[in-house]
């Protein structure tokens, strides 16, 4: 399917959707509030099938806290960029999407870890990489400071 | 009243075993905490994080040529590959198209490190089953690739060959003589490795319906590379999303549908053999030309998001770049394959003993540095 | 016989002699006797660090490379630079560890080892003990060393150890009925359990030629067995190091280490020995009924050379099973004592009672 | 020579190792530190007792190696006269496999020679 | 009786390919030829590195002590990880112009990673990898090199032409 | 004293010694590390008396394969910073009682009978002999009593397996 | 290889110490011997260093033939630690932990730029500690990135010489300053 | 034969160890303990056979034949007793014969 096939497409399946697109993949923007139905129905829906997420990551870009989704689906070799921020820098905290592609799993840990984003209803929500015990912050936020261990270079 | 007897009927108390994070069979620093009943595996909780460098971190300060020595350090028997995605992401931002002759040179090397690659995992993975032998006619082939690295382009782990636009100096005159000399010379070696390990029987037993996990659950689990392929999860990129000169060479996509532990050996047995035909193809066809387009001195990629995927030698590896214009990007997300592969590990082998968590563990063939990152 | 050249009877009776010529019996006897157990002590020693030095080697060339070659010439000298080194190496006693049976553990594996050894005839006339019951003792003895074993892993109160003292626990009483069933394969053939009275049996023909198939089937489950009752590759499962670390060793250091480290080869060398001495006619030299001069020829290499090159002989054997072979999972390595090596050898006993008992063997 | 010469072979022997350990305990250099004497288990410290619960298994080849080592035992004074007495060691012999032969398929049919 | 041949098919092929594995080993065993070591220290007068293999950052001098660097810090600044420490001084030549000129080149060994992006950088290709290897010392202070000879100057443009 | 007299002496002592320990030590394994030396001693003694064949099977039966099953099961039941807790005093002091009451009357009786030492010419005790007297029928055999043990070893297997056997219903 | 062809033999200069009267010289001699070639190292690999460890173990390089090639598993057991790749936070306290545990004479070999000083990852990073000799001493230092076998086989042979440097009545001590070294 | 040695210090020996037995298995709780005092017992038995044989009956193998048998009895019996012990530690969790006897089944 070719992206602007899939742009219909979803537009379909989601009315009313914010799509853009990079030079790359269809880029999909949800509120955090529709992410796990949104996110369900992309891998549910037969003919979207998103069944694999290749790649999640988090983002911290002006004041807001967000996750990309990298989704492609294996039998129709399509792909689609989800998108989903939220502003709450204190506090912020998202659906989990574990439950549906299970690598989502030790991703959300990770992103917790480095940027502190909670995610509901994740089975295990500890620190991947750092110490659970005694480390403090989340290193890849832009406000992220460290002067014990940081050495800057001039 | 079943006649069986089963031993441990004892309302056994689970216990905790700790491998690592110094641990033999965990290839570096990964920390499994094992739940064990009796001998059995009840539960495999990874600890990672004991080899963390904030890669991620430091690549927002470093500029893109710059960004190619850590990737290096990621998954560093993919070293050439890594850098490649991060050319090729940098590359494609600013629609350089580079000659020919890099891409030939590229894909060769990259190649050449799957090989390598391969060969070290058979070598840890015959180790890890007992047969201590293995480790060394492993090494002992992969000096052989080594010596063609570190000939053109002076490393023989980290080569750092790779820069936006193109390499960082030509190939050596000798490349492409050495590399005619290896490709019969490993075509005679890599029978040995079937006859000394694959076939056999205790090999056989001891990994045959081990570790099984079944397509949908590679995919969900984004278990990639010769591991995701054993169980029949078509996920070549170099197949699927060809770049450099990987769309110009005939090869064959290695699928295994039994997803046990056998078959994710097979499949890295089969590519080594693909590997050495996507050379052959190459080789001689490396067409003259520039070494590298001019770049400016600082890259500074237009604002937007970049992804880039390859295929390193244990799975998809991808590049995510938010970039906002500037030479330093915003964001450098890196895909590591090994964090899936490993995320995977508890599914395939709780349930089974000890010792075929160790050829579990060894047929994932984890590089630990990729995924704490 | 040409042989009875090196037939040392006579010296040790001069020796003897000389002792009780001097001396009141009882002290007669001990001083005998100490320097007796001094020169197996030293014997012992050497043979394992020869062994060692021979295991590196070997499997250096196995796999491409020269081993060992700096200390002295050929490197030979390495293992007595390990020595050294693991003797002057600090010993450390774990918290909560069963002192005593900690430091008990590395003796009794020795110790069952050191004993076993005194029943094995290296030569006409070189034996410190015959027994009439020899090969009974050498299995009575050796099998001590697995309690050694379980000590150790108990008392060092780390998880590994405790898990490979099981381990090899288990293995190793497996497989001792093994060799204890071809044991008696061979005493069947022989009537006797008196190692000396068995070598001599074998002058004219071997064991294993002279027993046809059963001896031969009971040769290849002794190898087996007792590949796996000294913890040897691919029934190493015990110091899995993929696995368990260390084993029931983890927590040993220094010269206890060293204990363990030279019991292994030297259990090693004595099933090599049991092998060599049951099978392959001891110190006997070959011999083909009917070639006289060769026999003759073969007469003049001495016994104890003849000794030696067969337990080398076996015991390259051994050790180039460990450096080809994966290593078995411990429920395939039950599996292949209890439903395949046990079966087939109560079987091959019957067998060869029945080759006994028609004559056949003659 | 004499089974008592086994008794001083096993002194020397004793006396050897022993004075080996003892030389080994006092003059090497040491050192301490707290965790030296801690068990290792990977470079962390140990979770939990350092006992497991063992997989019952094990014990039940223990047992049948009890029974199959008394048999062995039993079979090696039959084995040094066979020669000698022939058919009449021959078929006690027999009579004698015939019945643990039965106890080894027992424990064939119940599993009992599979590791759990 | 086809469960009897299976069997003893499992048992012999299970042998068999224990044997070939054996022939591998053995074959190493019997052809001490094939044996590949190359023995470092003793061969050490024999040994050639590959040329372009990355060793250690040195900065070549000629015959009258000049080497090509113009102090311009452009290595120091690509150098990912901050190995690089170019020290300029203030110099005044003759006709009173201010001129900048190196003073102490510093490189740590002990941080370098060898990736090649100063000698790439270098606009007057002062800086090469050498081939030595052999640095392992006792005291990492020994690390921290000055690459400058001492009294050395800069290459004036004609001779380097 | 002769060699002899000094090896008894060595080893019943040890017996002796041991034994007492076997059944006072407060840690388990200890207890059985201290039966396989009693155990091992007596053989030893048996070695001494001649019968090499006797004392084989008590080291191969004995201390190699009873102590090592019972090794096994303390392995599987017991922890390595268990200690019993000493029995209660009183009961202590009753078995001790007893016990040295009961030793005292033996040893008592023993001293005061004077055996008879034959003097009859000693029968070798080499394998063959043990071999035919095991399989012969008739006075000196014991051809039924081999046969017996295999029975003996058939019904302790077959117990061994069925109490081992889980019970489902629990 | 002769003394002078070695770098650093004024820092060795250092480790030497004059005097003993000849019988302790002579035992000296052959415990050092003795320690000196047989340095069995621990198992211990993090990252890409540990790689050319690995090759450095195989038959090309045959670290088998200085009596180096008997990996332990068990840190009790091993000699020297090679610090072969970086050492992060949540790392440190197990390496210490493992060298702790060592039975002494213990040495240590740093390998690579990251055991050095962080290499690489020296700058900007949050988790990599600069350099292990922050943590535990550290007898001798193998520069490069990774080092080459044959650098590794360098230094291995530049710790035998400090070894050879040894007395036993003067053995080397551990710096107070590691004793009780805190690491959070 | 035995010069030097009365039967009477084998059977004081055999006597003690016998009496150490009984000791234990009267004051041990643990069942594996109160096994090893069984084997103490019928070791002492042994000795006081193959003594006799030795001394009184040196033309007989009786006390020889005896002692074989009653090492293989005891054999049987740690096998049995050794399995019912851990069926006991399974069920209860516990060897302790005063921990046993009071959980019924
Ligand atoms: S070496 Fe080259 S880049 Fe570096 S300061 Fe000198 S001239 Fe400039
Ligand atoms: S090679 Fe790389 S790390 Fe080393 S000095 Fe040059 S730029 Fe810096
Ligand atoms: S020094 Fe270089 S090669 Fe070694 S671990 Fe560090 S980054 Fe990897």
């Amino acid at each position: 399917m070719t992206n602007e096939q899939l742009k219909e497409k979803l537009l379909q399946v989601f009315p009313g959707a914010v799509i853009s697109e990079t030079t790359q993949y269809v880029t999909l923007t949800v509120e955090p509030d529709k992410l796990h139905e949104t996110a369900a129905a992309l891998k549910g829906n037969p003919e979207l099938h998103f069944d694999y997420l290749f790649c999640q990551s988090g983002t911290d870009v002006k004041e807001a806290l967000g996750v990309s989704y990298f989704l492609e689906s294996t039998d129709l070799r399509h792909h689609l960029l989800l998108k989903v921020s939220t502003t709450n820098r204190e506090n912020p905290v998202l659906d989990t999407v574990c439950d549906i592609w299970e690598t989502a799993n030790f991703n959300e840990r990770e992103i917790f870890d480095m940027f502190g984003i909670t995610f509901k209803n994740h089975p295990d929500m500890r620190r991947m990489f750092l110490d659970e015990e005694d480390w403090v912050g989340y290193p890849l936020r832009k406000d992220y400071v460290d002067e014990v261990n940081i050495i800057e270079r001039n | 009243m079943t006649e069986e007897i089963v031993q441990h009927d004892i309302e056994q108390e689970e216990y905790l075993l700790n491998m690592g994070p110094q641990h033999p069979s965990t290839h570096g620093v990964l920390r499994l905490l094992i739940s064990l009943k009796g001998e059995t595996v009840a539960n495999i909780e990874p600890h990672c994080g004991y080899i963390h460098r904030g890669i991620e971190k430091m690549c927002e300060k470093l500029t893109y040529q710059q960004i190619i020595h850590l990737t290096d350090r990621l998954d560093y028997l993919s070293a050439h590959i890594n850098n490649e995605a991060v050319c090729l992401l940098v590359e494609d931002a600013l629609q350089i198209e580079v000659p020919e002759r890099v891409k030939y040179i590229r894909t060769i090397i990259s190649e050449l490190s799957r090989l390598a690659s391969h060969e070290l995992w058979w070598c840890a993975f015959g180790m890890d089953m007992g047969a201590l032998t293995t480790y060394f006619y492993g090494l002992r082939d992969r000096e052989k690739i080594l010596d063609i690295f570190e000939e053109t382009t002076g490393g023989r782990l980290l080569q750092s060959y790779n820069c936006p636009g193109g390499l960082m100096n030509d190939i050596h005159p000798n490349f492409q003589k050495r590399i005619k000399e290896f490709i019969p010379y490993f075509r005679k070696k890599l029978p040995e490795y079937d006859e000394l390990l694959t076939g056999n029987v205790i090999m056989q037993e001891r990994t045959k319906g081990i570790g099984p996990i079944s397509k949908e659950d590679v995919i969900s689990w984004g278990v990639t590379g010769p591991s995701g392929r054993g169980s029949g999860f078509a996920c070549d990129v170099r197949k699927h999303h060809p770049y450099s000169a990987y769309d110009k060479v005939q090869f064959e996509e290695i699928l295994f549908t039994e997803g046990d532990s056998l078959a994710r050996y097979k499949v890295r047995i089969a590519e080594m053999w693909e590997s050495l035909k996507i050379l052959e193809q190459l080789v001689d066809n490396i067409p003259e030309g520039d070494y590298a387009v001019k770049m400016k001195p600082i890259i500074k990629l237009p604002e937007g998001e970049y992804y880039q995927r390859v295929e390193a030698c244990r799975g998809e590896f991808g590049v995510y770049v938010i970039s906002s214009g500037e030479k330093y990007p915003v964001r450098v997300k890196l895909r590591s394959p090994n964090f899936s592969n490993l995320s995977a590990l508890n599914r395939m082998a709780a349930g089974f003993k000890i010792a075929d968590l160790v050829a579990v563990g060894g047929s994932l063939d984890l590089v630990i540095p990729d995924i704490d990152r | 016989m040409a042989f009875s050249i090196y037939d040392l009877t006579a010296f040790n009776q001069s020796i003897h002699e000389a002792l009780v010529q001097n001396l009141s019996p009882f002290w007669a006897l001990i001083v005998e006797m100490t320097i007796i157990g001094l020169v197996f002590l030293l014997f012992y020693a050497i043979v394992g660090l020869f062994l060692v030095y021979a295991e590196r080697k070997i499997c250096g060339f196995i796999q491409n490379r020269v081993g060992p070659n700096r200390v002295g010439p050929y490197g030979i000298f390495q293992t007595i630079a390990d020595f050294i080194k693991l003797l002057m190496k600090e010993l450390i006693y774990i918290k909560n560890a069963d002192k005593f049976l900690f430091n008990l553990a590395p003796f009794i594996v020795i110790i069952a080892s050191f004993m076993a050894i005194a029943a094995i005839p290296f030569g006409l006339g070189l034996h410190a003990i015959d027994f009439n019951i020899g090969v009974l003792y050498v299995m009575a003895v050796s099998s001590l060393g697995v309690i050694g074993i379980l000590l150790a892993g108990w008392s060092s109160n780390n998880k590994y150890s405790l898990i490979g003292a099981m381990r090899s626990g288990a293995q190793i009483v497996s497989y001792e009925l093994s060799i204890g069933l071809s044991l008696v394969t061979i005493v069947i053939l022989s009537g006797s359990m008196q190692l000396s009275t068995i070598v001599e049996q074998q002058r004219n023909c071997w064991f294993i030629f002279s027993g046809h198939i059963p001896a031969f089937i009971a040769f290849v489950i002794f190898l087996i067995a007792s590949t796996a009752e000294t913890n040897r590759g691919p029934f190493d499962l015990a110091e899995a190091e993929s696995e368990l670390t260390a084993g029931f060793h983890t927590e040993y250091s220094g010269i206890k280490f060293a204990f363990f480290f030279l019991a292994e080869y030297m259990n090693m060398f004595i099933v090599a020995s049991m092998a060599a001495t049951l099978f392959w006619g001891g110190w006997m030299p070959f011999h083909i009924p009917g070639l006289t001069s060769f026999n003759h020829v073969m007469d003049f290499i001495p016994p104890f050379f003849w000794y030696m090159g067969k337990t080398m002989v076996v015991i390259f054997l051994m050790m180039w099973f460990k450096w080809t072979f994966p290593r078995l999972r411990i429920d395939q390595l039950l599996k292949l004592e209890w439903k395949f090596l046990l079966p087939i050898n109560l079987f091959n006993i019957v067998l060869m009672a029945l080759v006994v008992l028609m004559g056949w063997h003659l | 020579m004499s089974s008592e010469s086994l008794i001083l072979f096993f002194i020397v022997a004793v006396i050897l190792v022993g004075g080996a350990i003892t030389f080994s305990s006092f003059i090497p250099p040491t050192s301490t530190n707290p965790v030296k004497s801690e068990p290792y288990e990977s470079g962390i410290p140990t979770i939990g007792k350092t006992w497991l619960q063992f997989n019952v298994g094990y014990y039940l080849f223990a047992i049948l190696f009890l029974v199959f080592d008394v048999e062995t035992v039993f079979l090696f004074p039959w084995a040094v006269v066979m020669h000698t007495l022939k058919a009449q060691a021959f078929i006690e012999i027999l009579i004698f496999f015939f019945i643990l032969g039965l106890g080894l398929l027992y424990a064939w049919k119940k599993h009992a020679l599979i590791w759990e | 009786m086809n469960s009897i041949i299976k069997y003893l098919k499992d048992l012999f092929g299970g042998i068999k390919t224990l044997l070939t594995g054996m022939m591998v080993t053995g074959y190493y065993f019997v052809h001490p030829k094939e044996i590949v070591t190359q023995q470092y220290p003793e061969n050490r007068k024999t040994l050639v590195m590959l040329d372009r293999f990355k060793g250690e950052l040195v900065m070549p001098h000629d015959e009258n002590n000049q080497h090509k660097c113009t102090a311009c810090s452009i290595c120091e600044i690509n150098c990912p990880n901050g190995t690089i420490e170019v020290i300029s001084k203030q110099t005044e030549t003759e006709d009173g112009k201010k001129k900048k000129e190196l003073d102490t080149y510093i490189y740590k060994l002990g941080m370098c990673t060898f990736c090649g992006l100063c000698v790439k950088v270098c606009p007057q290709d002062a800086i090469e990898f050498s081939n030595e290897f052999e640095h392992a010392v006792f005291d990492k202070e020994k690390l921290t090199k000055t690459l400058n000879h001492p009294g050395s100057s800069l290459k004036s443009k004609q001779t380097a032409q | 004293m002769t060699g002899n007299q000094i090896m008894f002496i060595l080893f019943s002592l040890m017996i002796i010694v041991f034994s007492v320990l076997t059944v006072t030590s407060r840690k388990i394994l200890r207890a059985a590390t201290f039966l396989l030396f009693v155990l091992v001693a007596t053989s030893a003694l048996y070695f001494m008396l001649n019968y090499q064949f006797l004392a084989a099977v008590q080291l191969t039966l004995y201390a190699g394969g009873i102590v090592v099953l019972i090794i096994f099961s303390i392995l599987l039941t017991s922890h390595i910073g268990e200690k019993f807790e000493s029995p209660a005093l009183l009961k202590k002091v009753y078995a001790g009682i007893a016990v040295v009451a009961g030793t005292v009357l033996v040893i008592t009786t023993i001293l005061s009978y004077t055996f008879q030492n034959n003097n009859s010419v000693p029968r070798s005790v080499d394998m063959t002999t043990i071999g035919t007297d095991l399989m012969s029928y008739g006075d000196n055999g014991y051809a039924l009593p081999f046969e017996v043990i295999s029975i003996l070893l058939l019904a302790a297997m077959i117990a061994a397996i069925v109490v081992a056997k889980k019970i489902k219903t629990k | 290889m002769k003394y002078e062809d070695f770098k650093d033999n004024e820092t060795l200069e250092l480790f030497k110490q004059t005097g003993g009267n000849v019988l302790f010289t002579t035992i000296d001699a052959v415990i050092n011997w003795g320690r000196s070639n047989s340095i069995w190292p621990l198992t211990f690999a993090t990252s890409c260093c540990g790689i050319e460890m690995m090759a450095a173990g195989a038959s090309r390089h045959d670290f088998a033939r200085f009596g180096i090639e008997v990996y332990r598993a068990s840190p009790r057991q091993s000699d020297v630690i090679v610090v072969a790749g970086t050492i992060v936070n949540k790392m440190a306290p197990v390496l210490k932990r493992l060298y702790d545990e060592m039975a002494e004479p213990k040495y240590v070999i740093a390998m690579g730029a990251c055991a050095i000083s962080g290499g690489p990852f020296y700058y900007n990073s949050y988790h990599v500690i600069k350099g292990v000799d922050k943590i535990i001493p550290v007898d001798v230092y193998i520069p490069g990135c990774p080092p080459r076998p044959e650098a590794l086989l360098y230094g291995v042979m530049q710790l035998q010489r400090k070894i050879q440097t040894e007395t036993i009545r003067n053995p080397r001590k551990q710096p107070d300053t590691f004793a009780d070294t805190e690491i959070k | 034969m035995q010069t030097g040695i009365p039967i009477e210090y084998f059977l004081i020996t055999a006597t003690v160890m016998f009496f150490a037995g009984v000791y234990g298995f009267i004051t041990r709780r643990n069942l594996i303990t109160m096994l090893m005092s069984v084997e103490l017992m019928l070791n002492a038995v042994n000795i006081n056979f193959v003594a006799f044989n030795r001394y009184l009956y040196p033309n007989l193998l009786e006390g020889q034949f005896f002692s074989i048998f009653i090492i293989a009895v005891a054999a049987s019996e740690a096998a049995v007793a050794i399995a019912i012990i851990i069926n006991i530690y399974r069920n209860y969790q516990s060897i302790d014969v005063d921990k046993t006897d009071q959980m019924k089944y």
